[in-house]
């Protein structure tokens, strides 16, 4: 069939993107390709002359690329967490989000492990970290666990897809052999449903481990040093909160936009943004503590690098980054959020997108001033940025956005098929698990 | 054997030859004014200066500071393709064809010791001539870091070899410890008791650097009684 | 070339000898780089002597298959017993400094604009012969003038015989002052000054002296300052440094004492008061061996106006007077590039009469008397060996007994005040007065006046644009010479310099430039032929040596006594029959020595003079020099009075002081141009290829400035702009900047790198001494917001 | 694209996750040798290993699953 569409879809709103994109779409990819390109080239002089490029010194020898490193896969912790999640807990208003949160971490970790390759000062020696690697370097375990991360979650990604894939297969949307190939010859029968089901179940309750372990494992990066402001216990779960809240935050952007883009105002309603928004809250709430008593435990010691360390957060070159980090990740968001008049789509679209910037802050202020401060009387340490960080961090950006329209282009980002199954058994399921909550009615009143 | 080094704070005068020499037998490259502004001057051998007291009470105390060769590195536990290593001999040593340029390494060190090849290693024109033949001249993008110049023991070794005997003390000598006008550095062999530094390591006034971290560095310095 | 280079890089890795670097050199042959390369690696050593400094330190040379490599201490020079300081290592990037001038340049444009044609050797030797003939034909005696800078090397010497061979009386040897000369030529009529023995005492004051950063002998002193500071632990051996700033010396010493730049005579006087009133001065040796000192008790320099005048508190004047005293072999020492005041003379002699009274001359072999080294006087009688670079003849240039060299750093002025008359020629060779002197300007100026001036120099430095001849020079590493024994060490030696390559482009060393030249005025200062005659007369003067018979070359260590014990006994310690044995011994050992250490001071022979202001008030008159610049009318006053306003305090909050030092890396100011240096340079304030402003932490605060800020130095005769350093080690009345840096030429490395400081100086001078004083410039201090 | 080819390149993809998959489990191991043989830190090596290895190899398995568990759910009219 030529022509794709022939009969309305229940669901015409989320196919449409895919079956007729406008021209918009093709201007922005041009756009992002040219900065892309851009990028590449910086990259390749980096290359050329070595890491003399980047604004990297003694004693500050990690900038943005590791800062970005952790914010990324701290991103990508949105996705596949919050929606095995959901999943789990049999959460309903889960099924228009879920596609969307695990596309960012498919994407963003992608992106993100790349960075410390983009760091190292000889990315042409790799091989070396395959053929003597050394298991007891921390940088290995990322190795590993992101790699694993990543798989478990493209899988978690793919397998719910099968069943749009099969619809646009069906409506014979081009390329057809892709989606053949993809789609696993679906059917929709009692049989496949069952298997799907099966492996998601499975899938879900391994994928949260994964994801836990993976942003611990980055934290270990810095703990596992003796260094003033890193060597600290509570760093493990501290990134892991801190990687689920910028998450959250970048889901709520994402969901925001491709509302306003694509006028899924019916699929995205406000209770889901409600929801989103008060778990943005709660989260925001948690970094807080923990940042708190990371702070206070280092401050009350008074262990003097500590105190160098802290006061050069609080009081020195860096106390402008630190304290906008306490405004954009906790004194905005919960003022915005508690409010529900403020709780708004704007007004969660403001709070999210500080959420993002103050986490950004936060992997600076975590992996700068303790670099800066040695412990023995050396002169504190200048980082300055080069253009070619900035460069990067942007190239970085806007090969998410590109990823992300490309995913757009072709499937649904919204899970088709989920909805139809929401729009038929929802309703009877939930109805029958209330029911099962509630005592049962007294035995007396069937007596008489 | 391990080998160790104590320096007598009492006797240095802080002249800076040690740094000097390191610099010129190690080929450690000379950074041109723009880019050590930006702190990417390379010391092997560093010179720490602290000021105690005030005025009239005012001292300044003046530190070399190589590599501690520590006996639990922090530096070696966090290289993830083994391109820094403590050797059977006790010295922490670097493999540069090994090394990836990630710089945990560094950021993993509490003394700063180590410094990167951010550009490739430039020499003054001229000076390219006159490098050090017996030490490699390190590439671009790799950790480098005071050696306790470990080629002037393989070269002893040769030599006692060649004489068929063993080492003797002083016969290994890094460059700082033989270019000390004042004998204030002492290097040798720590287990061997005949060895001087031996004695010193456990004299009174011996004491590390930031000994409370437990990473046990093998150059020990005699703290300045007067 | 990247890519050749990265091959040829691989390539030697292969063969296990690697080399990196830019390829880009001209001054090296690149035949040797084809040898290193695929060369069978023998390794060599070549015993020379250090010419960074007048030091001399042996040095020894490694050669890999005949190509230097690395430079380190001859083990058994006695000076530096196997060291060398950084400057000293850094002699290779001297060698093979890209900006050496291989033949003879000539300035195209006018006197002070830089650019240059090269000439060959024969026509820059034409133009200066002709000029030379002249003089030989007697037209206008002394219209020839020499600079050179002395780095106590026989050189020296002979441009001076070469000079006077030519009937002229201007030669003009130009070093940094030494320790005590000043003090003991007023005290005792004595230069050059005594010995000390430092290891003798148990008391050592030293007013600014640094002895650990001064081109005297870093490596000796050094060496011997640990021994000091190991020793003073057991047996509590007092060390004070009084100076504005705290230098190595400050802070290697016990305490260090703050004192106002300039007024360090009067607290030496005020100790020397306290001591009288207490009575605990050395009855003996001044009833003895003194003159003066009834006059000297009169004088009152009180503890309390004493404090007033330096800033040191009285207690701390009565202190130190009285452990002084009490010391058995005190021992007070003045003088040196960094103590340079407006009351220079006046401090040092006020610092020795300190040691005549305290007893420290009759303390047991502390002073010792240097001993002529055993050659005969040399052919020419003006320059004596021990003290190159002195004369006492009538037609000196200053008319009066003042060695030449207190005053080769004001020769401007001295033509101004038509003390000699305008020159037709000028030598210039081993020294960059434009870079070193204070008054830059007038250097300038006459420099400009001056028809013909010829440079010998390795590399164009900053005086050359005022030159119009530039003849390619050799450095030590590729010439014949010997050093002299160090003035102010115990004992005497012979450095023996000798080419450890051959000269690289077309250089030739300065003796043979002479001598050549020389020949062609017509006169043969040394009959010989061959390509390195100068080498021929070095030669011939050791055989004097080998004919007395004293002495020995180095050897292995073994006690001084016991050498002396030897030498007594008519023992030699190597066995040399033939003067070839010993030529070949000093050869490969790198110099000659007397282990005899020189004997103590002998005072039968002598009286020393106490300060007294009638002493002073005629010594003023006799050495008064006009000078072209504020001077004149100053020197006519009464001692009291330019004593008073030649110490300067700063006023206002942003009004300091400034002072240069000097630091271990540059001492002399030519190691800007090696890049190891200049690297160096900054290893205490780690500010790299840099000039910084040492800033006290009181003052700082109350300019608002951080460590790191930039500040705008002002001064009369110029603006720097620098970063500041705030550092307790300076005391609040001075801004203290390294010197060393500024250079507008001196090659790549020195070019357009840090500021320098004596371009900033008021060209005050001391009256007595004519020198020019560093410490007597007022600065304003801005700060620079960025 | 026919039939054939498609299910040819699905069985292709698959196998050649599990080749990927064992290749990570074989890296893993030689690299916990390697720190057995240099000593150092073997327990957390083996204990990364312990757990990475299974979890590429259950998600492989799912994955397996899967794809067979779809192609025996297939309708009877679909088989050519």
């Amino acid at each position: 069939m030529e022509h794709a569409s022939a009969r309305p879809h229940p669901d015409a709103a989320l196919l449409n993107p895919i079956e007729n994109p406008g021209r918009t779409y093709y201007y922005i990819v041009v756009g992002l390709l040219v900065i892309i390109l851009y990028t590449g080239f910086v990259y390749f002089r980096q290359l050329w002359y070595g890491l003399g490029v980047t604004g990297m010194a003694q004693p500050v020898t990690w900038g943005f690329y590791i800062i970005n490193f952790v914010f990324f896969i701290g991103i990508s912790h949105a996705g596949t967490l919050i929606s095995a999640i959901l999943r789990l807990s049999k959460a309903e208003w889960r099924r228009p989000i879920t596609r969307m949160a695990e596309v960012i971490t498919a994407i963003v970790l992608a992106i993100g492990g790349l960075h410390p390759i983009i760091d190292l000062g000889r990315p042409d020696r790799i091989s070396h970290l395959f053929f003597n690697g050394r298991l007891q370097s921390p940088l290995l375990w990322d190795v590993a666990s992101i790699t694993a991360y990543f798989t478990a979650s493209t899988i978690y990604l793919y397998i719910p897809l099968i069943p749009d894939i099969a619809i646009l297969r069906d409506r014979g949307v081009k390329p057809r052999w892709l989606y053949e190939f993809l789609s696993w010859g679906w059917q929709g029968t009692e049989r496949q449903h069952k298997v799907l089901d099966r492996a998601m179940n499975i899938l879900m309750v391994m994928v949260i481990p994964i994801a836990v372990s993976v942003h611990t494992i980055i934290s270990y990066i810095f703990a596992m040093t003796v260094q003033p402001g890193w060597h600290s216990t509570i760093f493990g779960p501290y990134f892991v909160v801190g990687a689920i809240f910028s998450g959250i935050a970048a889901i709520l952007v994402l969901m925001i936009v491709f509302r306003k883009v694509f006028h899924l105002e019916g699929y995205l309603k406000h209770i889901h943004f409600n929801y989103l928004s008060i778990l943005l809250l709660i989260m925001s709430l948690i970094w807080f503590y923990f940042t708190f008593s990371e702070y206070l435990t280092g401050f009350y010691g008074h262990e003097p690098n500590e105190m160098r360390v802290f006061w050069y957060k609080f009081a020195g070159d860096f106390a402008p980054y630190f304290w906008a980090m306490i405004v954009c990740n906790f004194a905005l968001p919960v003022a915005i959020l508690c409010n529900s008049k403020t709780r708004t789509i704007p007004g969660i679209l403001i709070a999210s997108i500080s959420v993002i910037i103050g986490m950004w802050m936060e992997r600076l202020i975590i992996v700068v001033p303790s670099l800066a401060n040695p412990r023995l009387p050396y002169p504190t340490g200048i980082y300055i940025p080069s253009h070619t960080e900035w460069m990067l961090f942007l190239g970085g950006i806007s090969v998410f956005i590109l990823g992300y329209m490309i995913f757009a282009r072709f499937f649904p980002v919204i899970s088709i098929w989920e909805i139809e199954e929401g729009r038929h058994e929802s309703a009877k399921i939930v109805a029958e698990r209330i029911t099962s909550y509630m005592p049962d009615p007294e035995p007396s009143a069937t007596g008489e | 054997m391990k080998w160790g080094m104590v320096i007598d704070l009492q006797k240095c005068t802080g002249c800076g030859e040690c740094a000097a020499a390191c610099k010129l037998e190690n080929n450690v490259a000379i950074v041109e004014p723009r880019e050590s502004e930006m702190g990417r001057t390379m010391l092997w051998m560093d010179m720490l200066t602290i000021y105690e007291g005030e005025y009239p009470r005012l001292r300044v105390r003046q530190i070399p500071r190589p590599c501690m060769h520590c006996d639990h590195p922090p530096c070696t536990k966090v290289c993830p393709v083994r391109a820094t290593y403590m050797n059977e001999e006790g010295i922490v040593a670097q493999i540069y064809p090994q090394c990836i340029g990630c710089r945990y390494c560094m950021a993993a060190c509490p003394y700063t010791v180590k410094s990167f090849n951010w550009y490739k290693p430039s020499f003054p024109p001229g000076m390219d001539r006159a490098t050090n033949p017996d030490v490699s001249v390190r590439p671009v993008g790799v950790v480098e870091k005071c050696t306790f110049c470990i080629h002037r023991l393989q070269m002893a070794k040769e030599q006692a070899k060649f004489e068929a005997r063993d080492l003797r003390e002083g016969d290994f000598q890094p460059a700082c410890a033989d270019s000390c006008p004042t004998g204030a550095i002492v290097f040798g062999d720590l287990e061997n008791r005949d060895h001087q530094v031996n004695h010193l390591a456990h004299s009174p006034r011996a004491e590390k650097l930031l000994e409370d971290l437990g990473t046990e560095p093998k150059v020990i310095y005699l703290k300045e009684v007067d | 070339m990247n890519i050749s280079r990265r091959a040829f890089l691989q390539m030697l890795g292969a063969t296990g000898a690697l080399a990196g670097g830019a390829s880009r050199i001209w001054a090296i042959p690149d035949e040797w780089r084809e040898i290193l390369r695929s060369g069978p690696r023998l390794e060599t050593w070549k015993m020379s002597a250090c010419g960074q400094c007048p030091a001399g330190c042996g040095i020894r040379v490694r050669l890999v298959d005949d190509i230097p490599v690395r430079i380190l201490g001859n083990p058994i020079a006695p000076v530096n017993k196997g060291f060398v300081c950084p400057m000293g290592e850094a002699g290779l990037e001297l060698l093979y400094h890209p900006d050496r001038i291989g033949q003879p340049m000539r300035r195209k444009g006018k006197k002070g604009e830089p650019g240059w044609e090269p000439v060959s050797w024969d026509d820059a030797r034409k133009t200066i012969s002709q000029a030379l003939k002249g003089f030989k034909k007697g037209k206008q005696p002394g219209a020839l003038g020499f600079l050179m800078g002395d780095r106590n090397t026989l050189l020296t010497e002979f441009a001076g015989e070469f000079v006077s061979r030519l009937g002229s009386s201007h030669f003009f040897p130009w070093r940094s002052p030494r320790i005590n000369e000043l003090g003991f030529w007023q005290g005792a009529g004595e230069f050059p000054p005594f010995a000390f023995d430092l290891t003798r005492t148990d008391f050592l004051l030293t007013f600014g002296t640094n002895l650990l950063e001064e081109p005297l002998s870093p490596v000796y002193f050094n060496r011997i300052y640990g021994g000091l500071k190991e020793k003073r632990a057991r047996t509590g051996l007092k060390m004070v440094h009084v100076d504005a700033r705290m230098s190595q010396a400050g802070r290697n010493a016990t305490e260090w004492v703050q004192i106002r730049p300039g007024s360090m005579g009067v607290l030496a006087l005020g100790m020397a008061y306290v001591i009288l009133r207490d009575q605990t001065y050395d009855r003996n040796f001044v009833s003895r061996h003194t003159m003066d000192f009834r006059e000297m008790v009169d004088r009152d320099y009180h503890p309390d106006r004493v404090s007033e005048v330096t800033g040191v508190p009285a207690q701390t004047i009565l202190r130190l007077a009285r452990e002084f005293s009490s010391a058995k072999a005190p021992l007070a020492l003045s003088g040196g590039n960094l103590s340079s005041s407006e009351t220079e003379l006046f401090s040092q002699w006020a610092v020795a009469s300190l040691n005549a009274l305290s007893g420290s001359f009759s303390a047991k072999g502390l002073w010792r008397e240097p001993v002529p080294v055993p050659w005969g006087t040399p052919s020419v009688s003006a320059f004596s060996p021990r003290s190159a670079a002195f004369s006492r003849k009538p037609e000196n240039a200053l008319g009066s007994d003042m060695p030449a060299a207190w005053v080769a750093e004001r020769l401007p002025d001295l033509a101004a005040a038509g003390k000699i008359p305008d020159l037709e020629m000028l030598l210039i060779a081993q020294v960059d007065p434009v870079f070193l002197a204070a008054n830059q300007k007038a250097w300038r100026d006459w420099l400009a006046r001056i028809p013909l001036v010829v440079q010998c120099a390795t590399m164009i430095d900053d005086t050359s644009p005022y030159a119009d001849l530039v003849l390619p020079m050799t450095t030590y590493l590729e010439q014949w010479d010997l050093t002299l024994p160090t003035p102010d060490l115990p004992f005497s030696q012979l450095g023996l310099q000798q080419p450890v390559v051959s000269p690289v482009g077309g250089a030739r060393s300065l003796g043979d430039i002479l001598l050549h030249l020389g020949r062609e005025a017509g006169v043969d200062l040394h009959p010989g032929s061959g390509g390195t005659p100068y080498g021929e007369y070095v030669e011939a003067r050791m055989k004097q040596i080998f004919a007395s018979g004293k002495g020995t070359p180095f050897f292995e260590a073994v006690s001084l006594e016991f050498l002396e014990d030897l030498r007594r006994r008519g023992w030699q310690v190597y066995s040399y029959p033939a003067f070839q044995d010993f030529w070949r011994l000093l050869r490969e050992k790198g110099g000659w020595w007397d282990p005899g250490e020189y004997p103590a001071v002998d005072w039968n022979r002598r009286t020393f003079l106490f300060p007294t202001d009638s002493r002073m008030a005629s010594l003023l008159k006799e050495s008064m020099i006009p000078r072209s610049e504020e001077g004149g009318e100053k020197s006519a006053k009464t001692p009291n009075l330019w004593l008073e306003d030649g110490i300067r305090r700063p006023d206002g909050p942003d009004s300091f002081l400034l002072v240069p030092f000097t630091s271990l890396m540059n001492m002399t100011g030519d190691g800007a141009s090696l890049p190891l240096l200049q690297e160096m340079f900054g290893l205490y304030p780690r500010l790299y290829w840099n000039t910084w402003a040492e800033m006290n932490p009181q003052r700082a605060a109350r300019l608002q400035l951080k460590d790191g800020d930039l500040i705008r130095v002002i001064s009369g005769k110029g603006v720097m702009t620098l970063p500041v350093r705030v550092v307790p080690t300076v005391s609040p009345e001075i801004l203290s900047v390294p010197f060393g840096q500024g250079h507008t030429e001196s090659g790549r490395h020195a070019k357009t790198i840090g500021a320098n400081p004596i371009v900033m100086l008021d060209h005050r001078a001391d009256p007595l001494s004519g020198r020019n004083s560093w410490q007597s410039t007022l600065v304003r201090v801005e700060k620079i917001n960025r | 694209m026919n039939k054939k080819t498609i299910e040819a390149l699905q069985v292709l993809s698959i196998s050649l996750i599990w080749v990927l998959f064992t290749g990570i489990a074989v890296w893993i191991v030689s690299l916990l040798r390697e720190s057995l043989r240099l000593h150092d830190a073997p327990d957390a090596s083996v204990g990364i290993s312990i757990i990475a290895i299974p979890v590429f190899f259950t998600l492989a398995s799912i994955l397996t699953y899967v794809f067979i568990g779809l192609r025996k759910g297939r309708k009877e009219e679909s088989e050519p």
